[in-house]
């Protein structure tokens, strides 16, 4: 393999990273910050794919479908946290694991009930196709890097909501103890589905983005969910800057596994049967990672210890 | 009164294939009007452990006498020996694993769609018929994937440029666009059925990488290609079915379809259309409960198939035509037309071991 | 006698009458159902015991499920093709003997939960729940993509094992030999949650740090939970892989493992009881619904939703009130 | 007008009944001491005032039925709670458990921490990691930075040393006389109460069965209800 | 004079930039109670953190029994007989009262792995149990939920608990909290008989508790011990009375 084809894998890699957290962002604020473990949240994602898809038919344009993806996915999360997770947070986590389970089949079906079985058409708008080379000669699309430059920005907005902003501080302290922290004057619930609808729109948005270089189909939120909670999970729940590392770790394991562990099985083997047993066991690279960092360090590589 | 079992996915992620499969079965079932015959539709969810469920509920309680509709390979594999070691009959609208072409075969398993192999090596045989001579070739890492592969290679014989596996489910397809970038291929099969197809394809389109594409009809039937839009364009598919085969059961099943059900078919509706015709066809000549003369039947395949010419082989999967599909547009919508034919009398390479010889 | 007593009897006649009645009138699929429900629920009491008594909310549950429906696979294939499983150091053949493979479900699955507990139990909390999911998915993965017993098209065995004196072809046989298991299983649970055992256990999810104070090692008495958990997860696994004569590698997914917690959690999380009755509610409510309509699992949803919302302490807990120790 | 009054109130855990009727008042600028062996229902009462438990009975503050207020409501009135067992927001810096408290008015970070310099030191530290001490002081600086009219001090000393004690009562008479803000005081060290408060309630197995001046409070009674 | 019981050699703890610990050696000898004050912060439940096992010391040494203990786990150390008491109670909320003391009682006899036989029918876990319930005051209290009992209550638990293990040597942090003066005055009365049965080691700011059970009192300021002695020693001392005690001296 030469080196500008690794140099080229490596940036996929970032790239991919990047684009995970993106896909992870609503979630972290949501399971990080609330302690809410939302496994509606790969739902709240196709609705803003499907909403964008829809809108993006209907006008043409990706810009109103990108509205209509963030708007269409924090209406749904502020209707979900009203009526269903409001309910939840005083249970312990295995109560929001079924009723959020719950939440999947009839979003997941909902969906299809109101679009049909097959899967929409969602494209990327014209003045982002293409590709541009970069110095060193690699050839990258333009659209790619656009997503990059979104998933840092949200990264950075997320930080700063949580670390620096009175709502994020009064949020962090509702999920150590939100019976006193109302007693000190603060109105948490608000503030949860305030926080709730923010986390579903990056959902929303993320579904939206990545659903124009991916199929928006109904299920499509699932992969992304298993996904996004191994990003945030490595790197220490309630961390913003552990889950954009988690995800840049995900992303190049992931895609230097792909290409490196069939290289590295030729060596042995022919390459069918190399391709074969090297992509079988990429598939495990990033679970493998994950429990790697758990046995070091239990609590992610940012998580807080105890 | 004879009843039959349908067992197909109706719900969750692979839906749309249960659904035309569906619809195309029972348009036939309509169009023949029989009161005689009644068909049960159950949702198998696509895990096999309901699919299994779903057999045993159909012929223990509904006392059905043939089974039908399994879209996926795995999910046959699950009801398929069971239910042939019941002495019931299972008819193939689509999933037709090596396995039971092979070693496997049953007296009472009818395979109407084709052996999985065979679509993948139409592609294999068009690139060898093209001079390509460095094509990169790639499909999931499952066994599906890996047939696809071999069925490729089988009728392609030459040098590969890159044979890559990817993970099942994946979406993002950078790494081997990337791959693909620096092999020097001439050309590109891949076998990716679903959304993977969809993802890879609009990635591909925008990766500046320009060659000719290759794969199985899968990834580019009609309901997929709506999706896929402009980044389909061109690529051939191989296909045993397209909407513009030039026979008179075709085109009533075409202009049938859209009529009733206001879309195009795909390959699945006419796979189901199929299967509904052949049953049809035996239940006028014998009755299931007498399984020899039955098998006669429908192994004499006595109907008017929407493939043009259709026999079955001693292990009863079909003999047919594979053609090469081109995806083309007509008015909005993505479709396909049929450019050349690939294999002519295609059986399965899996015959000879098949002891119903 | 208290209300939960009453609740269990009266599920326990439930599993003797139902499948009696379906037997009379000739209903061997309601058997078939029941049988489903009943290997669904001895999952699920193993997976209580991890998760009601032990706390370990483990999302791998599906592993020892899966390990024991592939031991059955495994074992059965080869008798089935004569082939002996390893030759060398020493011959091992398969077999279709019902007991040998419960007894190497069982081994093979505590096993793993022993391996995967020592790993695991470093994690605590959410991320116990998560590394448990990565090993579900790493033993996933490789399933699929492992050629050598069918990769993701799964094994199938085209009749089922055989058991000494019984010919477990007739539903009804098979089904009074799994009931058979769970209430031995059940008998066995019972008497744990009383237990000294039972009581550290407990105490080591409440305050594991009071546990080490007087004496006691918290996180060994959480790896025998497991431990005991995953065997009878596996054991109920490879009595699936007989009832469907199948085995795939769906049955490792995490789907599985999300399905066997939820039979847990709408039945009643660390009721004796609970996972009989949520298993038997969710095969139910799966074959009603399924005829409903082709969106039926919005309905499901519904349903769970209710479950959860309103009652607390899933059916059992909604029925018999909270729960009482001593 | 007394700032706070409860008349007749009743509370229940449950099935189990914790309050049989408590009558309390305070008015405004007074410090009232709330004082009853383990067990007999001051942290009930205290938890009722700030609309944790669902109470029966007269229950205003200010002119406001508290009764139908959810919690943050009542808070927001001028409430302010240094609750039972400290509560600090674990996970969160000193400073961030001040600021998630912060309402306008004349308290703010930088006097709470004049008044305990030992927070200014550990301002970046996780709460859970203070000493117990440590914890309390920031459990007082947190209800303060609520600016509150009332000031509700659930066995606020507990565990601190004598000289932190006295700083703290103190600190507590001194914000008394200067901002005029009445308190509730539930402490153990009767000594410390009869400096600080104006009156006491004693409360028995749920019931007011004693109210009076701190002058009042006789040996006698106190042997009788608080088993001295 | 007998080996102590438990001693610390220059134990020493940093946190960071803090030194919670700084080269502690302390003694607890048969008999007696070692009462340790100092200033919040001061290092106190540091100190007993190491001692019990569940902070590991940068430096220095714990002797139990006559016996290096300092690389020992927390509940190797109790099982030779070191019990505690927690400062903030860690009682399992969800059990009763009772079963909180019977799980002392198991932890004593250490055999937890029986599966079958039941623990609430056990009667020599029952009679410790019951016996330690009956010492503190609680036990009309054994069937409630831990959860349903007041602060106070819970402090008391906190303590039978500890007495359920019948150790050789006590480590309190602060039993006194919470309890009101009543409550006080009864467990100082409790405590002086239980020094006969094992020594205690008392981390307390309740003075007038202290200057009465104490034998020796050690005063820690920013993890330093700066004077051991009697009672009468340290209320006279300045340095004391400055750092700590005020006018409570
Ligand atoms: N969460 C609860 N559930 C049920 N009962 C409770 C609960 N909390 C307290 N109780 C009961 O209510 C009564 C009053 O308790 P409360 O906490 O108000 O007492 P207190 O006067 O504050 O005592 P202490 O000085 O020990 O803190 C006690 O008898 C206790 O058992
Ligand atoms: N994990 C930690 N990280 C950082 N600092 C810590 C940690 N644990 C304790 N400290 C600090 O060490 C010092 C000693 O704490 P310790 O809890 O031992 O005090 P203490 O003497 O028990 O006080 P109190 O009487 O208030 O309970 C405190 O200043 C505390 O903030
Ligand atoms: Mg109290
Ligand atoms: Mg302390």
């Amino acid at each position: 393999m030469s080196p500008i084809l690794l140099a080229e894998q490596v940036l996929n890699g970032l790239q991919s990273g990047v684009m995970l957290f993106l896909m992870a962002a609503g979630l972290t604020l949501i399971f990080g910050v609330m302690g809410l473990i939302n496994l509606a949240h790969g739902s709240l994602y196709m609705i803003g794919a499907f909403a964008a898809a829809a809108v993006a038919g209907a006008t043409g344009s990706f810009a109103l479908a990108l509205v209509a993806a963030l708007a269409a996915a924090a209406a749904a999360g502020a209707l979900i946290e009203l009526l269903v997770i409001r309910r939840l947070y005083a249970r312990d986590h295995l109560d929001q694991v079924l009723a959020t389970f719950a939440l999947i089949l009839i979003l997941s079906e909902g969906t299809r009930w109101l679009f049909g079985s097959f899967p929409l058409y969602l494209n990327m708008p014209a003045g982002l196709s293409g590709t541009v080379t970069l110095p060193g000669g690699i050839v990258y699309p333009v659209y790619r890097l656009a997503l990059i430059a979104v998933g840092i920005a949200v990264a950075l907005g997320l930080w700063w909501l949580n670390a620096r902003t009175r709502l994020g501080i009064r949020i962090r302290a509702g999920e150590n103890d939100r019976e006193m922290i109302a007693a000190l004057g603060v109105d948490i619930s608000k503030l949860y589905t305030l926080v709730f609808a923010i986390g579903a729109a990056l959902a929303g948005l993320a579904g939206a983005l990545v659903g124009a270089i991916q199929s928006v189909q109904v299920g499509m939120g699932e992969p992304v969910l298993i996904l996004a909670f191994v990003v945030i999970v490595i790197g220490g729940i309630g961390s913003i800057k552990g889950a954009l590392i988690g995800a840049l770790l995900v992303g190049l394991t992931d895609t230097l596994g792909g290409v490196l562990l069939p290289e590295l099985f030729k060596l042995f083997t022919d390459p069918a049967s190399a391709a074969a047993t090297g992509s079988a066991f990429a598939s495990m690279a990033i679970y493998v990672l994950m429990a790697g960092v758990l046995i070091w360090r239990p609590t992610g590589l940012f998580g807080a210890r105890t | 009164e004879v009843k039959i079992g349908m067992i197909t996915t109706l719900s969750g992620g692979g839906a749309s294939l249960g659904i035309d499969t569906r619809d195309g079965f029972m348009l036939a079932m309509e169009a023949a009007g029989r009161d005689d015959v009644e068909v049960i539709i159950e949702d198998d969810q696509r895990k096999p452990d309901v699919a299994v469920q779903l057999a045993d509920k159909m012929i223990q309680s509904e006392k059905v006498d043939i089974l039908t509709g399994i879209v996926w390979s795995n999910l046959a594999m699950a009801v398929v020996p069971a239910a042939t070691a019941q002495g019931k009959f299972y008819l193939s609208t689509n999933a037709a694993p090596a396995q039971l072409a092979g070693r496997g075969c049953n007296p009472n398993y009818f395979s109407v769609s084709y052996q999985n192999d065979n679509l993948h090596e139409a592609a294999g045989a068009y690139a060898k018929s093209e001079g390509y001579t460095n094509p990169f070739i790639m499909a999931p890492n499952y066994p599906a994937g890996q047939d696809s592969l071999n069925g490729f290679k089988r009728f392609y014989g030459g040098e590969l440029a890159g044979e890559v596996y990817t993970k099942l489910g994946q979406t993002d397809y950078a790494a081997e666009i990337a791959q693909i970038r620096a092999s020097g291929a001439d050309s590109i099969f891949f076998f990716l059925p679903g959304g993977m197809g969809i993802s890879f394809l609009k990635q591909y389109a925008d990766s500046g990488v320009d060659l000719p594409v290759m794969g199985p009809a899968f990834s580019f039937d009609q309901a997929i290609l709506q999706a896929v839009g402009e980044a389909a364009m061109g690529v051939k598919n191989g296909s045993n079915w397209s909407k513009d085969l030039d026979n008179a059961a075709n085109a009533a099943f075409v202009s049938g379809f859209e009529e009733t059900y206001g879309r195009l078919p795909s390959l699945y509706a006419a796979y189901g259309y199929d299967t509904a015709n052949l049953l049809l066809s035996a239940l006028d000549v014998a009755e299931p409960s007498d399984a020899e003369a039955f098998r006669a039947a429908l192994k004499a395949a006595e109907f008017d198939s929407v493939r043009g010419e259709f026999s079955f082989d001693t292990n009863q999967h079909p003999i047919q035509d594979i053609y090469i599909r081109e995806v083309i547009k007509e008015g909005e919508v993505y479709t396909n037309k049929i450019v050349a034919t690939a294999i002519e009398d295609r059986s399965s390479a899996y015959v000879d071991e098949c002891s119903m010889n | 006698m208290s209300r939960e007593r009453l609740l269990n009897g009266a599920l326990l006649l439930a599993l003797i009458v139902i499948p009696g009645w379906a037997l009379y009138a000739d209903e061997p699929f309601t058997i078939t159902l029941a049988t489903r429900a009943v290997i669904f629920a001895l999952a699920a009491v193993g997976l209580n015991i991890a998760l009601g008594l032990g706390g370990l909310v483990s999302l791998g549950h599906a592993v020892f499920f899966g390990i024991g429906g592939y031991a059955m696979g495994i074992l059965a294939s080869h008798a089935q093709s004569y082939t002996p499983l390893i030759e060398w150091p020493f011959v091992i053949e398969g077999t279709k003997s019902m007991p040998v493979i419960w007894l190497v479900a069982i081994v093979a699955s505590s096993a793993a939960a022993l391996l995967i507990g020592l790993l695991s139990l470093r994690t605590s909390g959410v991320y116990f729940i998560m590394i448990t999911l990565a090993f579900g998915q790493m033993m996933y993965f490789f399933a699929i993509s492992w050629p050598a017993y069918g990769g993701e098209d799964g094994l199938s065995i085209y009749v089922r094992n055989g058991f000494p004196g019984l010919n477990t072809l007739v539903p009804i046989q098979f089904y009074g030999l799994c009931l058979a298991l769970l209430c031995l299983v059940l008998a066995f649970n019972a008497r744990l949650m009383r237990s000294p055992f039972g009581l550290a256990l407990d105490a080591a999810r409440q305050v594991p740090e009071r546990v080490r104070a007087v004496g006691l090692d918290p996180r060994r008495l959480q790896l025998v939970a497991l431990v005991i958990s995953g065997a009878i997860t596996g054991l109920a696994g490879a009595l699936f892989a007989d009832l469907n004569r199948f085995v795939s590698p769906t049955m490792l997914s995490w789907q599985m493992s999300g399905e066997i917690m939820v039979f847990v959690i709408i039945g009643g999380v660390a009721r004796l009881f609970g996972p009989v009755a949520g298993a038997g509610i969710y095969v139910l409510l799966e074959h009603l619904l399924g005829g409903v309509s082709e969106y039926w699992q919005i309905f499901l949803g519904l349903v769970l939703l209710m479950v959860v919302l309103f009652g607390k302490g899933g059916v059992v807990g909604m029925i018999a009130g909270r729960r009482r120790d001593g | 007008m007394s700032l706070l009054s409860l008349h007749r109130l009743t509370a229940s855990y449950g099935d189990s009944q914790a309050l049989f009727g408590v009558d309390l008042e305070i008015a405004e600028g007074e410090a009232v001491a709330m004082m009853g062996r383990n067990g007999m229902g001051k942290t009930t009462t205290v938890h009722c005032i700030c609309r944790m438990l669902p109470a029966h009975g007269t229950l205003v503050f200010d002119g406001h039925d508290l009764s139908r207020l959810p919690s943050h409501r009542a808070a927001r009135l001028g409430i302010g709670l240094v609750p039972e067992g400290r509560r600090c927001f674990r996970d969160l810096s000193v400073t961030e458990n001040l600021i998630a408290a912060a309402r306008p008015g004349h308290w703010d970070a930088a006097r709470v921490e004049a008044l305990f310099p030992r927070l200014a030191e550990r301002r970046g530290q996780r709460a859970a990691s203070l000493s117990g001490g440590e914890q309390q002081m920031l459990a007082i600086g947190r209800a303060l930075m609520t600016n509150p009219r009332l000031l509700i001090l659930d066995e606020a000393t507990e565990g601190l040393a004598p000289t932190v004690r006295q700083e703290i009562w103190q600190a507590v008479a001194a914000l008394k006389a200067e901002t005029g803000m009445a308190l509730l005081v539930i402490d153990k060290s009767l000594k410390e109460l009869r400096w600080a408060c104006d009156r006491a309630v004693i409360l028995e197995r749920g019931r007011s069965v004693w109210s009076g001046t701190m002058a009042e409070l006789t040996p006698e009674i106190g042997e009788r209800h608080l088993g001295l | 004079m007998a080996d102590p019981v438990l001693a610390t050699h220059g134990l020493s703890k940093a946190f960071g930039a803090l030194q919670a610990s700084d080269a502690i050696s302390l003694e607890l000898r048969a008999g007696e109670i070692h009462a340790v004050i100092g200033p919040n912060g001061a290092g106190k439940s540091t100190l007993i953190a190491q001692i019990c096992g569940s902070l590991a010391p940068d430096a220095g040494r714990v002797e139990f029994l006559g016996r290096d203990v300092t690389q020992e786990s927390t509940q190797a150390r109790a099982a030779r007989g070191l019990a505690r008491t927690f400062q903030t109670s860690a009682l399992a909320m969800e059990d009763t009262v009772l079963q909180n003391a019977l799980l002392g009682a198991l932890g004593a006899s250490g055999r937890p792995w029986r599966f079958f036989s039941r623990a609430s029918r056990d009667a020599a876990l029952l009679d410790r149990a019951e016996a330690a319930l009956e010492a503190v005051g609680i036990a009309d209290l054994c069937e409630l939920r831990t959860a349903e009992l007041s602060h106070g209550q819970r402090r008391q638990l906190e303590v039978a608990v500890a007495l359920t293990l019948e150790p050789k040597a006590f480590v309190m942090d602060e039993p006194m909290a919470g309890l009101g003066q009543e409550g006080s005055k009864r467990l100082t009365g409790f405590l002086d008989g239980l020094r006969a049965q094992a020594p205690i080691l008392l981390v307390e700011h309740d003075m007038d508790a202290v200057f009465a059970l104490a034998d020796r009192i050690s005063v820690l300021v920013y993890g330093k011990v700066i004077a051991t002695g009697s009672v009468a020693e340290i209320r006279r001392d300045p340095l004391v009375r400055d750092a700590y005690l005020g006018d409570e001296a």
